[in-house]
């Protein structure tokens, strides 16, 4: 069914603008890893135990910090984790420092991390060819 | 060597109860504080702030006490203050509360401001005390503890004659 | 005897024997003047005048102080003197190749004598302290790393060894004056690869067998 | 807020930059297409087209033909520099070479530009053995640890018996040989000359597909787009970096309808956004050279000759995180995360933004 499309706008004027620096957000992609096995963490086990590792090194200031678990594959427990531009530091370095779950011992692996979320859908490191 | 530079935060202990003043002393306070720096700031704000953490000065009767940090990290002292809900010494717990009354960059800018602090504390007494009596030693107290005198003796002492006058 | 040296003349002996006439006291300064104008000829009449007035003429001839400096036997030429008698250039006809080989095997076979015959079981270490101490002149060195790119691959025989400069011939006749400061040349005789790294080598060649060479880290360029 | 150093420096994230800019796709002077030919390196092409179920035959028949790469395992670099190769290939038609597996931030890496220059990103101690002439990067501090070498083959004075050919023969055959896998494309423009297979010994060389994923995402929040508001308006238009953030989260399979006060995640589609029944995305994974990105774009560009009911498609390209070089020859490094990618957005009426991300070791996109 044809529509009557309104006359098209005339042709866009070329605008360029650079952001510097804007991202509100920075993305990990981290990749927990169980040595000793065991039952693996729900997502809602998963965020509570990034909260943990902010709380341990940054106190309750820390633990307040917003962070979003955007995926989580409890297949291969790795997920993608939003935090706020300034906290990637405090989250980076909570994350590393983790050593325990539950008593059992565990490690997070940052695997790749960036200021677009777009970025962490195309890892070169990771290309495969067959 | 550049010297350190510090930050020095002049608090003042308040509780409800009086038998509370007994177990201020300075290792009480200091395990109070730290502990209350690591609830906030956890391990990260605990070393930064215990860098050069110490209870410069401590005085029972008036319940100032005066802490010094790091000028990197006084912040998270500061914010982690709050925090504190009792004091525990010998075993016995009581629950007060820290005032955070100045901060300054060296112990005797805390100590002016003390002085000036103390000296409107007292003006405000005089207004509302009751009988002549009180008025009369209220008054003999401001007048000993105006600065020039300050100066030839110890600068500490002068002026705890106010707690008897609460 | 210093008074009978200046005492006055007897009146008369002066005049016969010396035919001496006292003179009256304008001509005497007259004469003094004259005789000062004429002997000084580069000091100005007030000078004279001074000279005369302040202080006692010391009439004794003392001797200047002879220079010790000069007595030392001149070791060597002046800086100025080895650039104006150009010791150390080499003529452009006689910058060849060719020429310098009987030099090269001269050094190989110095090197031999110097490592016991470099049997092919002597121990690196051996050979490396030996030529640690060796004179240089002669080998046939490559530049095998070099902060500055363009030196790397310059080859051949070392005609001499500054301070801070070694002079190569390549195998094209041309001379090279190749810095040692980061640089690392590297020396090959009878199999034996040794690197030399110029930073640590900035001594003339005849100090480098005195000094004791102390062993440091990692050496970087 | 004025904060001491050290806290301070807890706050600060890295520097990086986006660069967006509205055009139109015919307009005379338009450099979208001089953006794509420029990016020279691309591991992975997506594109997404709301409301469309199947995909058109031509666009199926432009994946088809992106052209297959090879992959050369551990070629010594002086024979990209021999001069039968420069005849046969570099001066034919655009050829494209790319270390694979080696890191820029550790390794040394080689890269090849279809305009004929070979660029070397060697460590200090190789740049010393090396004895070529190259400049310290601009990304390393004070004590240089990384030099760019940069030798351009299609020179006139790089003939074969000239002294700088012999330099560089003799550079890196006899004095410091390097080898690397090397992800090899080519197309030629001129005739059909010999091709790569029959240029390498077999054992060394092997033709690689770019692997192909085709998916159907169902009810899909698209943002509503204004072509001529690249801020957005607040109630009518999204804004490039919510649209830049919001391809991130589709691309990763990010579930987008979160509650504000959900547990796991808040993220939710930026507003105002529709429902969209169904919308394709399409993913090429592999070493994709910028003419056949061209070739997408333009068949994108046509799907909109007829009308369509999407108002707008993107086209997402991703860079080799590990290239020596990003758009041109501008150098690039890896710091943490080694980002460089573009994205079209492309309107019913073929206005186009394009949205340019990099890391923090990259200068800005031209």
């Amino acid at each position: 069914m044809a529509r009557a499309d309104p006359p098209p706008p005339p042709p866009a004027a070329f605008e360029r603008r650079v952001l510097r620096s804007a991202a509100e957000h920075h993305y990990l992609r981290v990749r927990l890893e169980l040595p000793d096995g065991g039952a693996r963490p729900s997502a809602a086990q998963f965020k509570q135990l990034v909260v943990t590792a902010l709380r341990e090194l940054h106190g309750e200031v820390g633990a307040a910090l917003p962070v979003d678990v955007l995926t989580y594959e409890e297949k291969t427990l790795s997920a993608i984790l939003r935090v706020t531009s300034s906290g990637l530091v405090k989250l980076w370095s909570a994350l590393t420092l983790l050593g325990f779950y539950q008593n059992r011992r565990c490690a997070f692996r940052v695997l790749q991390t960036s200021p677009f979320l777009l970025a962490l859908s195309g890892n070169s490191r990771e290309l495969v060819l067959d | 060597m550049v010297r350190f530079k510090n930050r020095y935060v002049l608090c003042e202990v308040v509780s409800e109860d009086p038998r509370c003043r007994q177990c201020i002393e300075d290792r009480a306070v200091g395990l109070a504080v730290r502990e209350a720096i690591a609830r906030a700031h956890g391990d990260y704000g605990l070393a930064c702030c215990s860098v050069s953490f110490t209870v410069k000065y401590l005085n029972a009767y008036t319940g100032t006490v005066l802490l010094r940090c790091r000028k990197d990290f006084y912040r998270l002292l500061c914010s982690a203050l709050p925090f504190v809900r009792q004091l525990e010494s010998r075993n016995q717990r009581y629950p007060c509360f820290f005032n955070t009354l100045h901060v300054g960059g060296t112990i005797r800018t805390c100590q002016k401001f003390l002085i000036q602090y103390n000296r409107r504390q007292l003006l405000t007494l005089l207004q509302n005390c009751t009988n002549e009596e009180e008025r009369r030693s209220i008054r003999q107290s401001v007048l000993s503890c105006s600065l020039t005198e300050e100066q030839s003796q110890s600068g500490d002492e002068e002026d705890d004659d106010d707690t008897e006058t609460d | 005897m210093e008074g009978l040296l200046y005492g006055r003349l007897p009146a008369g002996a002066a005049e016969e024997e010396l035919g001496a006439q006292p003179q009256g006291s304008e001509e005497a300064k007259a004469f003094v003047n004259a005789f000062l104008k004429r002997s000084m000829p580069k000091m100005k009449d007030e000078a004279i005048q001074d000279m005369l007035t302040r202080k006692a003429v010391v009439l004794e001839h003392y001797f200047k102080k002879k220079k010790k400096g000069n007595r030392k036997k001149t070791k060597g030429f002046t800086a100025k003197q080895r650039r104006e008698l150009r010791l150390f250039e080499i003529e452009p006809e006689q910058q060849r190749y060719a020429i310098f080989l009987p030099l090269h095997e001269l050094w190989k076979q110095y090197i031999r004598d110097l490592c016991y015959g470099l049997k092919p079981d002597a121990q690196p270490q051996m050979v490396q302290g030996k030529l640690l101490k060796a004179d240089l002149h002669g080998a046939i060195v490559t530049v095998t790393k070099s902060k500055c790119p363009s030196y790397v691959g310059i080859t051949g025989i070392i005609l001499q060894e500054m301070k801070h400069v070694f002079k190569i011939i390549t195998k094209e006749d041309k001379l090279k004056v190749v810095p040692k400061l980061n640089n690392v040349f590297s020396l090959e005789i009878d199999g034996f690869i040794s690197y030399i790294y110029g930073s640590k080598f900035q001594l003339r060649a005849s100090e480098r067998s005195a000094k004791k060479f102390k062993l440091k880290g990692t050496i970087d360029l | 807020m004025r904060m001491s150093v050290p806290l301070r420096r807890l706050r600060q994230a890295p520097r990086h930059l986006l660069v967006c800019e509205k055009s139109h796709a015919r307009h005379a002077r338009s450099r979208h297409a001089a953006h794509v030919r420029d990016h020279a390196y691309n591991c992975r092409v997506s594109f997404l087209i709301p409301e469309c179920g199947t995909l058109p035959e031509v666009l199926k028949s432009t994946i088809a033909d992106v052209g297959e790469y090879y992959l050369l395992r551990n070629l010594s670099l002086h024979e990209l520099v021999t001069h039968e190769f420069i005849d046969t290939f570099v001066k034919k038609g655009s050829c494209h070479a790319l270390t694979y597996n080696t890191k820029i931030d550790q390794d040394n890496t080689a890269a090849l530009l279809p305009t004929g220059k070979l660029i070397l990103s060697v460590d200090k101690d190789t740049y010393e053995e090396l004895g070529l002439q190259g400049r310290p990067s601009q990304y390393s501090g004070k004590k240089v640890m990384r030099y760019i070498i940069t030798i351009d083959l299609m020179d006139p004075s790089f003939h074969p018996d000239s002294k700088k050919h012999k330099r560089v023969l003799w550079a890196l055959k006899e004095k410091k040989p390097l080898e690397f896998d090397f992800l090899l494309a080519w197309c030629n423009t001129g005739a059909e000359g010999s091709t790569l297979m029959s240029y390498f010994p077999k054992n060394q060389i092997q033709t690689l597909k770019p692997k192909i994923t085709f998916s159907t995402l169902r009810d899909l929040q698209c943002p509503v787009l204004q072509s001529n508001e690249l801020q957005g308006k607040p109630e009518e238009s999204c804004s490039t970096e919510e649209l830049f953030e919001w391809l991130g989260a589709v691309l990763n399979q990010v579930s987008l309808d979160n509650k504000s006060f959900s547990f796991l995640s808040t993220y939710c589609c930026p507003q105002p956004n529709t429902i969209v029944e169904q919308a394709f995305l399409c993913t090429i994974t592999g070493f994709i050279i910028p003419e056949a990105i061209i070739q997408l774009l333009e068949k994108l560009c046509c799907y909109f000759d007829e009308p369509k009911l999407a108002h707008w498609l993107t086209l997402t390209v991703h860079g080799f995180a590990d290239s020596p070089v990003s758009w041109r020859e501008s150098e690039h490094g890896f710091h943490k995360g080694g980002e460089n990618l573009y994205n079209f957005v492309v309107f019913r009426n073929l206005d186009y933004w394009l949205q340019m991300a990099v890391g923090t070791n990259d200068d800005c996109p031209p």
